[in-house]
């Protein structure tokens, strides 16, 4: 299984897209083998060589003509057909979801992903980066929102991309047939960490969603052993708080990824880096050796209080 | 003849390679050195530093969206007007309007209030919102000021805003 | 039988004399287009090689992952080089150079209809072109992509002067696309020879004459997009913003309104010297020259109506969705008719298979795949996976590269001995030819599959878990190999400037006007004009002269049937376009830099404007004379 | 297209009550025979314009009667700000003239009541804070003593609207005001000694203290300030006589901090449930969610209850804390001796705007409908004038007082305001013409309630604005705002407004209008007069029943304080009064803000950038009488 392939789908709307693209490829390998075909079959008639001019004989023009014409008409009807399964398929996507979706707010910046959920309501609302959790067959209803420029959600195996664009509200429905993990990305130039934006969508059982749910609502509990308490000390006194929000502490910024459950993520810095300590100790000493040009600043730390605040937020499962 | 002028044109463009415009330093080299700064090193570093970042472009920017990020809008306004913090777009300088007065209260703050930022800020980061500031009363070079951003429009392009002479403020 | 074949018009006009020292104001201030014609396509050349370097570069870095031959902020300029130079420095530029060149001679005019235009656009050009690579080496190339989205091309996140670059090399280069399209148009129209109507013009004046009105109804929706944009980042508008009410999708809309039409651009001339090199190697009529300029009509009016498939994943409403989807497969329809006729043409002759028609045969192969990758992006739900990844870099590379850089050298092949009097080496030829079109395919078809599999365009690096490597290892391959072939061809031309076989007058036994006169041709004042009595001149019926025209007279005919209609005045030579094209360049760069730019700009420019339009007693306004009249001209004309 | 009309049922209502003047009578018998002496009928004197005008009010003893003093900024603990001396009356009020004047040494601005009691006036000056007290025997002397509180001087970088102080209270021979840096301060009233000095807050945080305390039941209430900061609002009650912490009632989080227990009746639905101060809010924000107390309490000793208002959540911007982020923007009632929280009402669920709910609630009793009703009026920043039943927490009407775009009204069914959905602000779109502003058709500046005329006289402002939600990023200590805004004047291009409201009738007897907002207090009194400082230094007289304006005094600065009157140790009746042009209105002048930049001050400069012209900052004591 390919999690970056749209050729391998995991969900309807892919599905649908990908049948439809094999439709097209049949047809467009026989238009393809006629057309060169007929090329060939022209050039290899053998004929006097084409020395001079020569007026062709009016017969010939004739049933030249009434081939170009045919061809001409089948040409029309093709294209026809290609257009109704284009058309039907694009109304079979739109007719998702029939039950109520997943609302989840799918924030985008420059250059990482935050999900919030649920949209709205009363209830309480938590957020997260990088992994966007989602139930299996339940469809999915996401809503785009660009904080800067414009950004594309895109996960190959799920569904086509829709643009996040400032000032514009955008909707996209998706729905994973089976578990799995499926790796998404920006799909539309959004400056210099472009190619660095990605995230993961993991789609799991609605019992194994409701309980990693209730998990991030939860604050993970305090520091108990010195070292990751010192950590929580580093992080909170050094520029760590000022951009990013630990539950349960007094960070509360929103510059950067919520790090609540950082230590439960699968990878780092959108998905450029693997998640354990040495990456993560690597990534807070000098991110733009990784991610040149990305916002966050190296934080320089002594070898303790970086190893404390690894520690510390590696332990934030 | 033909091919003499393409040659000319050649060596213009060529030539054009030695000037390094608007190049991006996404990090500032030592940034150990804030753990044991060599003193001397690196005031000279500082104060070289600060000058070109305040006619940097690109440095400028960052600084604006840090600007917003650290919050300096929400008392010093948005387009620098002031608030609960004293206007930065007007001649007068409570704490010295040179590059390193500037630079010396974003990391240590002021006694009326204004947090210091010495541990949530790189120096790199405090070199580019220092150049922000500047041109937030006309006092960066109109090519590498700020124009619009995309929010609500609340003051004219500092890019268009005349150099206030700097005042010392007696308050 | 052979007479046909006489070049009628070569001994009686004196060979072009052989280069004499020319004084660097002759050089300026030259009318001649064949000189400014060969100083476009020179240039594009020149322009052709260095985007294609730049490509090579990116290669290198994507060839293998999280490859670190420069940085991502280097890339983005690159890519945005790359794209924008390719577009407006060499696509456009050269189909339009051809046309300076050659739809004059195509259409038995002595020169263009306005030669000083025509040299202020090279200037134009030429300065457009200096510019951006000057920013690029000064690392202030433009990096917002080349279709420079906003709001990440706005001023709050492109900084500085970068994008402005782009704006405004976007005004150089569509001011000289406007001012040859305009001449081409009049050319075409007003300076044929007598005989020569519409319905006798060569396939590729035609597409010439289609694609300039494009540029004309195209270029100025991108003028004023990029000069909204500048406007936006210069002076704080808000054309774009949507907090304050902008919209940053009118930029999208504008940019494809131009953009869309800007492909068929590109590819409709190459198109037409498809139709010339089938032609001249099958030795038979266009097969359908009716239906084919039809088609070309067609395409030209179609591509206006589908910008929106660029923007498919924005989220617009399903049925506008739809209706684009449509009218983005009909456009294929012209495009299969022109195949077909094609077929039909070659059907029954055996052609002469030489490098001309080596490179259409590979413009036939690459073409055909672009075109139907194209229906594919055409329809909504595949276009949403496969939009702005490598799927579609593969697929305009092969509309571009297959449906007009091939043509375009099977056409320079085809016109060398025109341009330049020698004869290109086959074995050369066939080299570069072989090379470019196993390089091209090793380089792009796999980027199909990248695409499919999940690569987006525009990454500088990629991960080894994405299993990308392979094929983008292959693809680097190929896109050296194609460069190789590129710098065969071009070291075959150089070779043969200095070595090679004269040509005749008409070495191809070619149909059209151009292949009457000798090679290189005579300078437009020492040309006759000719007489055609049919759609292929040299091929069917005398080739008559018009007489009485004095050196630095040109002749006026009339739009449809080609009747004389007057004698003007041929322009002289001046050295103000290239001066008005330096005011022009002050103009555009000053304003980057000081609003005084716009007031100081636009007084230089108008001073050089009035000198250059001073009337002078030198010209007086076109006067007919009787001497010539339809009648005398038909005299000779009739058998 | 304004919505100035009232709404279709409080109009219906007081059409009802208008229209039964028979009701009014007998509710009259009905007080009198009460003989509760806290319900004295005042008798409709023949100027009262609308004999049915249904309200008796706690009554002051008549001028006889008053002790003359003014012990607490509000006057009472009804917070009329009606004094029953009558000595300077409609009659000679032109004659009024200036007795003394002094500066208080601070030139910021001055929303303080000064206090008169016995033979002293208390005057509590912005930042740094000082207490001055002035010997009343002793006309423009120095001050007899100076109270120099040691204060934090990082407080002034954290005060969201300028360095003020509302002032202070007088009880038991002790002075009780919060410092600028979250401290309450005793000091005793004739040696000037300061008696006790409580820490309650962290300025590095952003907390801050502005309020002027009420003392309840030998208890000081005060709350702190820094909404704009992302600090959790409280209300404490310290012991007077030894500042110790009695209780603290949080404004948001769980129950148990907020003080809520089994006897929590609010009236709405919308306020009943388990932990709403959590549940309302996305994961933990609660803790950095506003609510803070730094408007005026009231008090009403029959129902023992305490009446105050939360401000608005934080950030601004509303679309990171979805919910209705209780108990914030609302009103509380509570037992002064514990804290226990009686019942809520929530004015801005879910606040949009920084509609505050800190405006002062006042006291007293009227006919509503068929039955005669203890309520509180409270004038919201939201632009509706709310009639509560002080008992229950019902909301009886709400009228708007001032144009409104942002709402519909009030559903009385439900309480539910009810919001124009295009109207609240978007992130990164800006939403134009929200009326009121931020600031709200009426702020903190109190109203005064005259039951002689049964009006009430409120100090407002008639602003506009454009609003943009941005990402608010919290860094302790350091705004957490998320909005650009910027003001403009509302429909009639002039800034103040200053109302006199029947609330019987639900709908304005009269307005005057001023160039700019009416920031300062108003003054009502026996004489049939009402006193009202403007921004731009003049301090009016105006006549209680149709507005008249019968005297004027132009300041050296513009007035935001609080004018009250007192009987002076010879007898005769004085006014007194601060300038001292600043506050969130004042900033542009107090503290010489930049008007081209339209969101300086979060937008209150732009509209302001005349004022630079119209005053100076300033900060003095004035005290006028009759000749």
């Amino acid at each position: 299984m390919d999690p970056y392939s749209a050729l391998d789908p995991a969900g309807t709307p892919a599905a649908l897209s990908l049948r439809l693209f094999y439709g097209y490829l049949d047809v467009s390998a026989v238009v393809f083998t006629l057309v060169i075909a007929a090329l060939g079959f022209a050039l290899g008639r053998p004929r006097q060589p084409a020395a001079d001019y020569q007026e062709a004989s009016p017969a010939i023009e004739r049933s030249k003509s009434r081939a170009v014409v045919w061809a001409t008409v089948a040409t029309v009807l093709t294209l026809l057909g290609l257009l109704i399964a284009s058309v039907a398929t694009g109304h079979a996507m739109a007719l998702l979801p029939a039950e109520p979706p997943v609302r989840v707010q799918v924030i985008s910046h420059k250059w990482w992903w935050e999900f919030r959920y649920p949209v709205s309501g009363s209830a309480t609302q938590f957020s997260t980066a990088y992994e966007l959790h989602i139930p299996v067959a339940r469809p999915i209803q996401l809503e785009l929102v660009a904080t800067d420029v414009i950004h594309s959600f895109w996960v190959p195996s799920l569904s086509g991309k829709r643009d996040a664009i400032p000032g514009k509200h955008n909707v996209l429905f998706l729905q994973a047939d089976r578990p799995g993990r499926y790796e998404g990305q920006c799909a539309e130039f959004c400056g210099t960490q472009h190619a660095n934006m990605r995230f993961l969508v993991v789609a799991e059982r609605p019992d194994q969603f409701v309980a990693w749910r209730d998990h991030q609502l939860a604050s993970p509990p305090p520091p108990s052993d010195p070292l990751r308490q010192r950590g929580l000390e580093v992080f909170m006194n050094s520029r760590c708080s000022s951009c990013h929000a630990i539950a349960g502490t007094d960070a509360f910024a929103t510059v950067g990824p919520d790090l609540t459950h950082l230590g439960a993520r699968r990878r780092l810095a959108m998905g450029t880096l693997e998640n354990d300590s040495t990456h993560l100790s690597h990534w807070i000493e000098d991110p733009q050796a990784a991610k040149p040009g990305v916002q966050m600043p190296s934080t320089p730390l002594s070898p303790e209080d970086r190893h404390a605040l690894v520690a510390y937020l590696e332990g934030l499962k | 003849m033909e091919r003499l002028i393409f040659a000319l044109f050649l060596v213009i463009i060529a030539a054009a390679a030695g000037c390094r415009r608007e190049q991006r330093r996404f990090s500032e080299a030592p940034e150990a050195s804030e753990l044991h700064p060599d003193p001397l090193h690196a005031a000279q570093r500082d104060q070289q530093n600060l000058e070109r970042y305040a006619k940097d472009a690109w440095a400028i920017s960052e600084g604006q969206r840090l600007y917003g990020q650290m919050n300096c809008a929400g008392c010093h306004g948005h387009g620098g007007g002031g608030g609960m913090a004293p206007p930065l777009m007007d001649s007068q300088w409570l704490y010295g309007s040179g590059l390193r007065d500037i630079e010396r209260t974003i990391l240590s703050g002021s006694a009326r209030g204004m947090p210091a930022f010495k541990d949530r800020l790189t120096r790199q980061q405090v070199w580019q919102l220092v150049g922000y500031v500047r041109s937030l009363s006309g006092n960066a070079p109109s090519s590498a000021a700020p124009v619009r951003d995309d929010h609500m429009s609340v003051r004219p392009p500092p890019s268009r805003t005349d150099p206030e002479p700097p005042t010392q403020q007696v308050d | 039988m052979n007479s046909t074949f006489e070049p009628t018009l070569a001994e009686a006009s004196p060979a072009a004399e052989p280069r004499q020292r020319s004084t660097l104001y002759d050089l300026l201030a030259t009318t001649e287009h064949t000189a400014i014609g060969r100083r476009f396509i020179a240039t594009a050349l020149g322009f052709f090689l260095v985007g294609g370097v730049l490509a090579l570069l990116m290669r290198l870095q994507l060839a293998t992952p999280l490859a670190h031959v420069m940085g991502p902020d280097r890339y983005n300029q690159l890519f945005t080089t790359h794209g924008s130079t390719m577009m407006f420095l060499f696509a456009v530029p050269i189909m339009q150079g051809l046309g300076l060149y050659f739809v004059p001679l195509m259409v038995g005019a002595r020169n263009l209809a306005f030669p000083r235009l025509a040299n202020f656009a090279f200037w134009i050009y030429l300065f457009g072109g200096l510019f951006l690579y000057i920013a690029l080496l000064s690392n202030t190339g433009p990096d917002a992509g080349w279709f420079s989205y906003v709001p990440l091309a706005g001023p709050e996140h492109s900084p500085g002067k970068r994008v402005d670059v782009w704006a405004q090399l976007i005004t150089f280069t569509e001011l000289s696309a406007l001012s040859v399209a305009v001449n081409l148009i009049v050319t075409t129209f007003k300076h044929k020879a007598p005989g020569l109507s519409l319905d006798r013009l060569p396939i590729f004046v035609w597409a010439s004459l289609v694609t300039s009105f494009m540029v004309v109804f195209a270029m100025p929706a991108v003028i004023i997009a990029s000069s909204c944009l500048a406007l936006d980042r210069l002076v704080a508008t808000h054309f774009f913003n949507p907090a304050e009410g902008g919209d940053a999708l009118l930029w999208q809309h504008m940019f494809w309104f131009f953009g869309h039409p800007e492909v068929y651009i590109i590819f409709l001339p190459g198109v037409g010297m498809v139709s010339e090199i089938v032609v001249t190697a099958s030795k038979r009529p266009m097969f359908g020259y009716v239906p084919v300029v039809l088609a070309n009509v067609a395409t030209a009016i179609l591509a206006f109506g589908l910008w929106v498939h660029h923007m498919f994943a924005t989220g617009l409403p399903q049925l506008g969705a739809s209706f684009f989807t449509g009218a983005s497969i009909l456009i294929a329809i012209p495009t299969g008719v022109q195949f077909f006729c094609w077929i039909a043409t070659l059907w029954g002759s055996r052609p002469k298979v030489d490098v001309p028609f080596g490179f259409v045969l590979a413009f036939f192969a690459t073409f055909l795949i672009g075109g139907l990758t194209g229906v594919m992006l055409a329809a909504v739900p595949i276009n949403l996976q496969v939009h702005d990844t490598f799927f579609v870099v593969a697929h305009f590379h092969y509309v571009l590269i297959g449906g007009a850089v091939f043509p375009l050298f099977g056409g320079l092949t085809h016109w060398f001995p025109k341009l330049t009097g020698r004869l290109l080496s086959e074995r050369l030829g066939w080299l570069s030819c072989g090379l470019v079109f196993v390089g091209f395919n090793l380089a792009f078809f796999p980027q199909h599959l990248l695409g499919l599999r999940g690569m987006p365009r525009r990454i500088y690096t990629y991960l080894p878990e994405t299993g990308w490597g392979f094929w983008n290892f292959v693809s680097t391959i190929g896109a050296f190999t194609l460069g190789l072939g590129a710098l065969v061809f071009l070291f075959n031309a150089a070779r043969t400037l200095r070595s090679g076989a004269r040509a005749s007058a008409n070495p191809f036994r070619a149909y059209s006007l151009e292949w009457a006169l000798s090679s290189p041709p005579p300078r437009s004042a020492d040309r006759i004009v000719p007489v055609a009595a049919s759609r292929y001149p040299l091929w069917l019926g005398e080739l008559g002269r018009v007489e009485g025209l004095a050196r630095d007279e040109v002749l006026v005919t009339r739009v449809v049937d080609a009747e004389p209609d007057h004698v003007g005045h041929a322009p002289t030579p001046t050295i103000m376009p290239p001066i008005t094209a330096l005011a022009t360049a002050v103009l555009i760069v000053a304003c980057l830099f000081t609003p005084w730019g716009l007031p100081v700009g636009v007084v230089l420019v108008s001073l050089t404007l009035f000198v250059w339009f001073w009337p002078t007693d030198r010209e007086p306004a076109f006067q007919t004379r009787e001497r010539v009249s339809s009648e005398s001209v038909g005299k000779e004309v009739l058998p | 297209m304004y919505q100035l009309g009232n709404r279709a049922r409080p109009r219906r209502r007081s059409r009802r009550l208008v229209s039964f003047p028979s009701w009014f009578v007998t509710f009259a018998v009905w007080a009198a025979a009460a003989g509760c002496q806290k319900h004295v009928e005042v008798a409709p004197k023949a100027e009262r314009a609308i004999p049915a005008s249904g309200s008796a009010v706690s009554a002051r003893p008549d001028s006889a009667s008053d002790d003359g003093q003014w012990t607490m900024p509000a006057k009472d603990f009804e917070n009329t700000r009606f004094s029953s001396l009558e000595q300077i009356s409609t009659g000679n009020v032109k004659q009024l003239r200036l007795v003394w004047t002094r500066s208080t040494g601070v030139k910021r601005g001055h929303e303080a009541a000064p206090l008169a009691v016995g033979d002293s006036l208390f005057v509590v000056t912005p930042y740094p804070n000082h207490l001055l007290a002035f010997d009343l025997k002793a006309p423009g002397s120095a001050p007899k003593w100076e109270y120099v509180p040691e204060t934090n001087p990082a407080a002034q970088g954290v005060a969201c609207c300028d360095v003020v102080n509302r002032g202070a209270a007088y009880w038991d021979g002790r002075v009780y005001f919060n410092t600028l840096d979250a401290q309450t301060v005793a000091v005793d009233a004739t040696s000037g000694r300061e008696l006790w000095r409580v820490k309650l807050g962290e300025v590095n945080r952003g907390e801050t203290m502005t309020m002027a305390p009420l003392v309840v039941k030998g208890q000081v209430l005060v709350g702190n300030s820094g909404g704009e900061m992302g600090v959790r609002g409280w209300l404490t009650a310290l012991d007077a006589a030894t500042g110790k912490i009695n209780w603290r009632a949080w404004s948001t989080g769980p129950d148990a901090d907020v003080l809520i227990g089994p006897d929590f009746k609010p009236f709405y639905q919308s306020e009943r449930g388990q932990d709403l101060g959590v549940s309302t809010w996305p994961v933990e924000q609660w803790k950095i969610g506003g609510g803070n107390v730094w408007g005026f309490v009231s008090y009403d000793p029959t129902l023992d209850l305490i009446y105050y208002g939360t401000a608005n959540p934080g950030p601004w911007n509303p679309q990171g804390r979805p919910g209705a982020n209780k108990w914030t923007a609302g009103i509380f009632a509570r037992r002064p001796d514990d804290g226990r929280a009686v019942w809520f009402y929530q004015w801005n669920p879910h606040d949009v705007f920084d509609h505050d709910g800190i405006n002062e609630n006042v006291l007293f009793d009227m006919t509503f409908g068929a039955q005669q009703r203890r309520v509180l009026a409270h004038a919201d920043r939201n632009g509706y004038l709310y009639i509560l039943d002080r008992v229950s927490g019902e909301v009886l009407s709400a009228t708007p007082f001032g144009p409104i775009t942002s709402s519909r009204g009030v559903d009385l069914k439900t309480g539910e305001l009810q919001l124009v959905s295009e109207m609240i602000p978007q992130l990164g779109r800006v939403t134009r013409n929200i009326c009121p502003a931020a600031p709200g058709a009426k702020d903190w500046q109190p109203m005064a309630f005259s039951p002689k005329t049964g009006l009430l006289y409120i100090p407002h402002q008639n602003l506009c604005m454009d609003e943009e939600g941005l990402e608010a990023n919290y860094i302790a200590g350091t705004p957490y705002v998320g909005a650009a805004v910027r003001y403009r004047p509302g429909p009639g291009g002039n800034l103040g407004v200053l109302s006199a409201w029947d609330p019987a009738r639900a709908a304005a007897r009269w307005t005057l209008k001023e160039p700019f907002p009416v920031w300062s207090g108003a003054l009502a009194t026996a004489g049939g007069l009402v006193f009202y400082g403007t921004m731009d230094g003049w301090f009016k007289a105006v006549d209680a029943n149709d507005g008249h304006l019968l005297w004027k005094f132009k300041t050296d600065s513009g007035v935001i304080s609080q004018p009250i009157t007192y009987r002076g140790p010879d007898g005769k009746q004085y006014i007194a009064l601060l300038d001292g042009v600043g506050g969130w209105a004042g900033a542009a002048v107090a503290a010489n803000l930049d008007a081209r930049d339209q969101s300086a001050a979060n937008g209150f400069v732009y509209p302001m950038a005349d004022l630079k012209n119209a005053t100076k900052r300033g900060g003095a004591v004035y005290v006028f009488a009759l000749p």
